[in-house]
């Protein structure tokens, strides 16, 4: 409880697949309410990160600190349970499940009463969805899925949400749709971590920019001091 | 510790795996008897299971018993060498209910033949041997019984296929072989004294033998009959002979199937034969399926078919199977070897030793090893002093003797004997004999 | 464990293993032993040829039976029919089950894992079904019978009557090297290496430029060529060709002596042949007992053993003192050199 | 024509058997992607459990009925935590040996316990026949297709409505997800295989009085089960159901019209065509590889 503005800390983190390391001493810190964005060539472990914080790769050394709680190596359920939820990279609904019972599957690990009005809270809050409720998830857009998952997400209240590759495969409009959401989900109090392959729209919305090279942090800073750096521009940037 | 621990998990599940289904087992009748009837043969009964059931233990604590009764029994030269008989069978798989009632009958013969003292002082043990109904299976049995467990003689393998697989490898062997329910006729094809195989021998009809009587005992009933034959190799060959027989004397052969053992629905098969309309069905299907058989030809209406079986389905094992309701068997008709009711006396031996009524297959077993086999035995210490495999052979051409329900078993040319049979009808639940034929 | 290392051992071990082998029947005079020992043989053959196809390209096909049971049926037909000797009918039934392979390999291999499991598993149920129903070409559930002894000849020096159960275990030792050089050959050489690599990643593979569906095919179409040479030495032993050649039991079988031996490993799946067809002879318990000792041993070593008897047998062999020395004088040659 | 509804009949009402088997092969495969070759006798061991509840216990026909579909639901929860549990994130092949070895030790062992003979245990109702618009059947075959038919009903109510079903059915379509939304994979795969061997008892139970009960009855009905859940698209419920049927359908208008002898080898081509032709499935859509 030393810090509470600090709601995750990461230190020293190693981990990957069998005998092929990925993250090789990763150490970072999360501001409470801040969006931070993490960047990086293919193959720096980007994703990697965020499973092995999600608990969906096993972590070989390291902590990982989420809220006060070494949440390292702990089943996904339990770190779901603490308030942080995760968005994966593709797509991660149910598409033979209408967009109401796929709101039903975010909030799984809720039992009580209130999972329907908050469910109606997130028709508010992303009126693209109410149109299409009893819609097959599979049979929506691609930015409407994304959003879709991201609300589902949210249905946990989390503290934290990680985000992967939120624009991936998305067209332009509907990239701006979902950074849009991205902004509103933090506004309302939601610390936000995502990784990106659009690193200059990440930066243009984030406080926080993390450049993994190789398993490790390469540079780190502000989301404005990321972006005007001249070697990442250069290597990350496109220039 | 995780490793222990699903160990720990496997182990236990088959634990109570074992102990769930023992404790209410225990509740049941049990499948296989363990004899606890007739306490004054006991001596001689556990003298059988010594080859029965091979474990160390318990072989110690036979040898024993073997040694007192051949101590009550010998001869002044002290215990004389055992006749030791093979057979093979199949004691797993779908069809080991054969080989049960095999070994019933052959152990209880054995049993019978010991508490007489043996053959002429010598102790007859069986030595049975799983060939899973599988011929190679079969070929695996001639191997060990005659290599390792060094039988003078083998009774039976247990079907048609076996036996037709087995027969060259024990001619080769030369080893004598006495075929006892088998039924598919070119088991005796090349056999005998001219120039065939003359270590096989077989005591019962084959069905180009019985067939004939059936066909003359149909053809003036019905002027049309479909066929149903399971599909193994003997009433396979029987269905295709008698299609034949029918068709010239005249009756018309609607359709011919096969279904295979342990089928669970054979309304599509009895669909079609109701759509052909026959006077007449003949059916050739073993006794506990075919009472899953008849159930659903009831279900689906037929009443006006007469029906004839094949299979030895007129008998107690099918009579329980359809005990709910005994008009399901009503005038089933078949024209076969064992005559059930005529030998009270054996059937309530049997009844009482192995707790389930005696089948055609039962007694065929112990009336071959009981007065065939030990007369042959008999005769061949008589002549040479020994029983070894060709004396065994040598006597088995000569016998002649008289069986009880199969009437006088001698073997001709071709080393087949030629007994009676009856046609016997299910009548109210009860069976009926019809009528006597002989095979000559 | 590397290839490299002293040769000599492994080859003298491989010679005094082949002199035992030659000398054994000279030894024991029980048929019935010699008897299984051919039996054993033939696992052994028929395993190697399997994992051709499951350990090495990773194919978990459920239709190898069947192409040991055409070969037989092949061998069998050929030999009650036409009298044709035993080496034509080898070579014949080798390439009936190799032709039937390749022509069921085109569409089968285009399905990926439990899909092509399950589809040969149907194929294999089809044939059996044609194998006990179409009397007229395999006699039905009575088999063909009646398979002629095999007799060798070669011009006027040699003229070998295959009779008794010992000149049987001959032929059945000199097929077996045969069938343990040939996968000897192909599992170390370079079609060997690809083998690997398909089973350990094909995407990778493909993305190194592998053909997979070659390498697939070839694999399966060998194992398929062996498999059915085998069954025709089986009919010219057994004297016959029975539709439980082609049976699912022999599959399973198969898959116990494989995963319980040791997928992959040539010397485990032969420890595993020897395991489940030597050893049960000897162990008189109810056949049925038997099968469930199977099927725990069978789940014991798919969880506890991933490696098989073989892994297992290795990591000991690796403690033992003699092995440390023999590896570590090993290094020392090669050190030298 | 009479003829041919009839046999349709035949083959729906033997369809629906192969269903009972085919739904919980379906539900496994898509909770925890496994192919239980142990399906079938995992029917075989519900069948002996009505048997012992029914004949030996003499407990009234619809109690026995419940005993079966309990302790098998018992039953199927212990297999899965015995057999499946510690080989779940295993390959497949691991999968297919381990539950092929699971069958080997089911069907040996009530070899052991039971004997290999066939039993009977016909109840009072397949005696009795009924006349329905002109086809006659017996009271019991009326019994087993609406019991059953309620049985899918109820499992499809169970998938539609309930918290748990909709994750079994989220399961079947994206695994990953289901991680990330909190579902225990190990907790629902428990729950899978208990459901549906309690679905086995309960379906072993109703059809056991028609036909016999051995211990060699499951193998034959894994592969059924297996022609049918590949015909209606891998891991898809209601797809297991319509391909049972139409594995039935095919079946009976064999026997009927073909050769009694190729039935089987007719439902097996069967199921060798769509995996080549539609490997997604005669109903299925989209790309469910496995």
């Amino acid at each position: 409880m030393a810090d509470e503005a600090r709601i995750l800390e990461i230190n020293d983190l190693f981990s990957g697949y069998g005998e092929i390391e990925v993250l090789k001493g990763v150490s970072l810190e999360i501001e409470n309410g801040e969006i931070a964005s993490i960047i990086g060539a293919n193959g720096a472990g980007k994703s990697t990160l965020l499973k092995t914080v999600f608990g969906l790769v096993k972590a070989s050394h390291g902590s990982v600190v989420f809220d006060g709680q070494d949440i390292a190596n702990k089943r996904p359920t339990d770190i779901l349970r603490l308030g942080l939820s995760y968005v994966p990279q593709g797509r991660c609904n149910f598409p033979a499940m209408s967009v109401n019972d796929n709101l039903e599957m975010g909030a799984y690990i809720r039992t009580d009463k209130e999972v329907k009005a908050d469910i109606e809270s997130m028709f508010e809050r992303f009126p693209i969805l109410e149109a299409r409720k009893e819609v097959m998830a599979g049979n929506m857009s691609g930015g409407e899925q994304q959003i879709l998952e991201m609300a589902m997400a949210l249905l946990l209240h989390p503290k934290l949400i990680m985000i992967d590759e939120p624009s991936l495969g998305l067209a332009p409009q509907l990239v701006e749709l979902v950074f849009k959401a991205i902004q509103r989900i933090n506004a309302d109090g939601t610390t936000t971590v995502m990784v990106e392959q659009n690193a200059k729209k990440a930066l243009s919305v984030s406080d926080h920019g993390i450049v993994l090279v190789l398993g490790q942090i390469g540079f780190e800073g502000t989301g404005e001091e990321i972006a005007n750096n001249e070697e990442v521009r250069r290597h990350y940037l496109g220039g | 510790m995780k490793r222990n621990l699903g160990l720990w998990r496997l182990m236990a599940f088959v634990a109570a795996l074992s102990i769930v289904f023992g404790v209410v087992s225990c509740g049941t009748p049990a499948p296989a008897p363990e004899p606890e009837v007739v306490k004054e043969t006991v001596v001689v009964k556990e003298t059988v299971i010594v080859e029965v059931t091979p474990e160390p233990q318990e072989v110690i604590k036979e040898t024993v018993v073997v040694k007192e009764t051949v101590v009550v029994q010998a001869t002044p030269e002290g215990p004389k060498e055992p006749i030791r008989i093979g057979t093979g069978q199949p004691l797993t798989g779908p069809v080991a209910w054969i080989g049960q009632y095999y070994n019933q009958g052959l152990t209880m013969a054995a049993e019978e033949i010991n508490s007489e003292g043996g053959v002429l002082g010598h102790l007859v043990q069986i030595f049975p041997c799983d060939n899973e109904a599988v011929a190679e299976k079969a070929l695996t049995c001639v191997r060990r019984l005659v290599d390792q467990d060094k039988v003078q003689m083998i009774i039976e393998m247990g079907s048609s296929s076996t036996t037709l697989a087995a027969m060259p490898l024990m001619e080769e062997y030369e080893v004598p072989f006495l075929a006892a329910i088998v039924s598919a006729p070119s088991i005796t094809d090349n056999t005998g004294r001219e120039g065939g195989n003359i270590w096989a021998f077989r005591s019962c009809a084959h069905d180009g033998m019985t067939l004939d009587p059936v066909a003359k005992y149909i053809i003036p009933q019905v002027d049309t009959i479909s066929l149903i034959a399971w599909n193994s190799a003997a009433p396979r060959e029987a269905a295709e002979e008698l299609k034949q027989l029918l068709e010239a004397g005249g009756v018309e052969v609607l359709s011919v199937d096969y279904t295979e053992a342990g089928q669970a629905d054979y309304r599509p098969v009895i669909t079609r034969i109701k759509s052909l309309d026959p006077d007449g069905l003949w059916f050739s299907i073993v006794a506990r399926d075919a009472a899953v058989f008849i159930r659903q030809w009831r279900e689906l209406g037929m009443s006006e078919q007469k029906l004839f079986s094949g299979s030895n389905v007129v008998g107690y094992e099918f009579l329980e199977a359809i005990k709910d309701d005994p008009s399901l068997g009503e005038g089933i008709t078949e024209a076969t070897l064992y005559i059930p009711g005529l030998e009270p006396d054996f059937e309530e031996r049997y009844l009482a030793r192995w707790g389930t009524p005696a089948d055609y297959i039962a007694s065929a077993a112990h009336h071959s090893l009981r007065y065939v086999v030990a007369t042959a035995a008999e005769m061949a210490v008589q002549d040479t002093g020994e029983v070894t495999p060709s004396s065994l052979r040598d006597a088995l051409e000569k016998v002649s003797v008289e069986m009880p329900t199969f009437g006088l078993i001698e073997f001709d040319e071709y080393n087949q004997a030629h007994p009676d049979m009856a046609v016997m009808q299910i009548q109210n639940g009860e069976i009926v004999l019809l009528e006597t034929i002989s095979t000559e | 464990m590397t290839s490299a290392r002293n040769l000599w051992i492994p080859a003298a071990l491989s010679v005094a293993l082949l002199m035992v082998l030659i000398g054994l029947p000279l030894v024991i005079e029980n048929r019935y032993l010699v008897h299984i020992l051919i039996m054993t043989g033939v696992y052994c053959a028929l395993a190697l040829s399997y994992d051709l196809v499951v350990g090495h390209v990773g194919l978990l096909s459920l239709a190898h039976p069947t192409f040991f049971g055409v070969g037989a049926y092949a061998a069998a037909i050929l030999s009650t029919r036409v009298a044709s000797p035993f080496l034509v009918n080898l070579v014949v039934a080798g390439f009936v089950a190799a032709g039937l392979a390749s022509v069921v390999s085109f569409p089968f291999l285009r399905l990926a894992g439990a899909s092509f499991a399950i589809g040969t598993l149907g194929f294999a149920l089809i044939i059996q079904l044609v194998a006990n129903n179409e009397v007229w070409l395999t006699g039905g559930t009575d088999c063909t019978i009646g398979v002629a002894r095999p007799r060798l000849t070669l011009g006027p020096w040699i003229d070998w009557r295959v009779s008794s159960v010992s000149d049987y275990y001959y032929l059945m030792l000199i097929i077996l090297l045969l069938v343990v050089v040939l996968c000897w050959r192909l599992t170390t050489s370079r079609v060997g290496r690809t083998f690997i690599s398909i089973r350990e990643d094909e995407i990778l593979a493909m993305a190194s430029g592998v053909n997979l569906l070659k390498y697939k095919t070839f694999a399966f179409v060998v194992g398929a060529f062996i498999a059915g040479s085998v069954g025709a030495y089986y009919a010219h032993y057994s004297t016959l060709a029975c539709p439980e050649a082609l049976s699912s039991y022999m599959t399973i079988a198969l898959l116990i002596m494989l995963f319980v031996g040791g997928v992959g490993r040539m010397r485990g799946v032969v420890l595993g042949a020897i395991m489940f067809t030597f050893v049960p002879e000897f162990l008189r318990i109810a056949p049925t007992l038997r099968m469930v000792i199977y099927g725990v041993l069978l789940l014991l070593a798919i969880r506890y053993m991933p490696e098989g008897l073989d892994g297992v047998v290795t990591k000991w062999w690796r403690k033992l003192p003699l092995a440390r020395t023999l590896a570590s004088s090993g290094e020392n040659n090669q050190k030298a050199g | 024509m009479e003829t041919f509804v009839e046999q349709l009949l035949n083959g729906l009402t033997l369809g629906l058997m192969y269903a009972s088997v085919a739904v919980g092969q379906a539900l496994i495969f898509g909770v925890a992607r496994l192919i239980n070759f142990a399906h079938g006798d995992l029917f075989m061991v519900g069948a002996y459990v009505f048997f012992v509840a029914y004949s030996v216990l003499g407990l009234p026909y619809p109690v026995a009925i419940c005993v079966s579909a309990v302790v098998m639901f018992g039953f199927g929860g212990l297999f899965e935590r015995v057999i499946v549990r510690p080989i779940l994130d295993r390959p497949w092949h691991v999968h297919l040996v381990a539950t092929l070895g699971a069958s080997i030790i089911l069907i040996s062992a009530f070899t052991l316990m039971w004997g290999s003979t066939a039993k009977q245990v016909p109840t009072s109702y397949s005696a009795t026949i009924l006349q329905v618009a002109g086809f006659r059947v017996s009271l019991q075959r009326i019994i087993v297709v609406v019991v059953t038919l309620l049985s899918f009903l109820a499992l499809h109510l169970f998938l539609q409505k309930t918290k748990t079903g909709k994750a079994m059915k989220a399961m079947s379509q994206n695994r990953e997800a289901c991680a990330v939304v909190g579902v225990d994979v190990r907790r629902l795969s428990t729950l899978t295989f208990a459901i549906s061997c309690g679905l086995l008892g309960l379906a072993a139970s109703l059809v056991s009085p028609l036909f016999t009960i051995s211990p060699t009855m499951g193998m034959g009905l894994t592969f059924k089960a297996f022609a049918a859940v590949i015909m209606g698209g891998f891991g898809q419920v209601n797809g297991a159901i319509y391909g049972a049927i139409i594995l039935g359908v095919t079946e009976a208008l064999t026997a009927g019209y073909i050769s009694s002898a190729y039935t089987d080898a007719m439902a097996f081509a069967m199921m060798i065509l769509v995996l080549l032709l539609r490997p997604q499935g005669l109903l299925g859509r989209g790309k469910v590889g496995i």
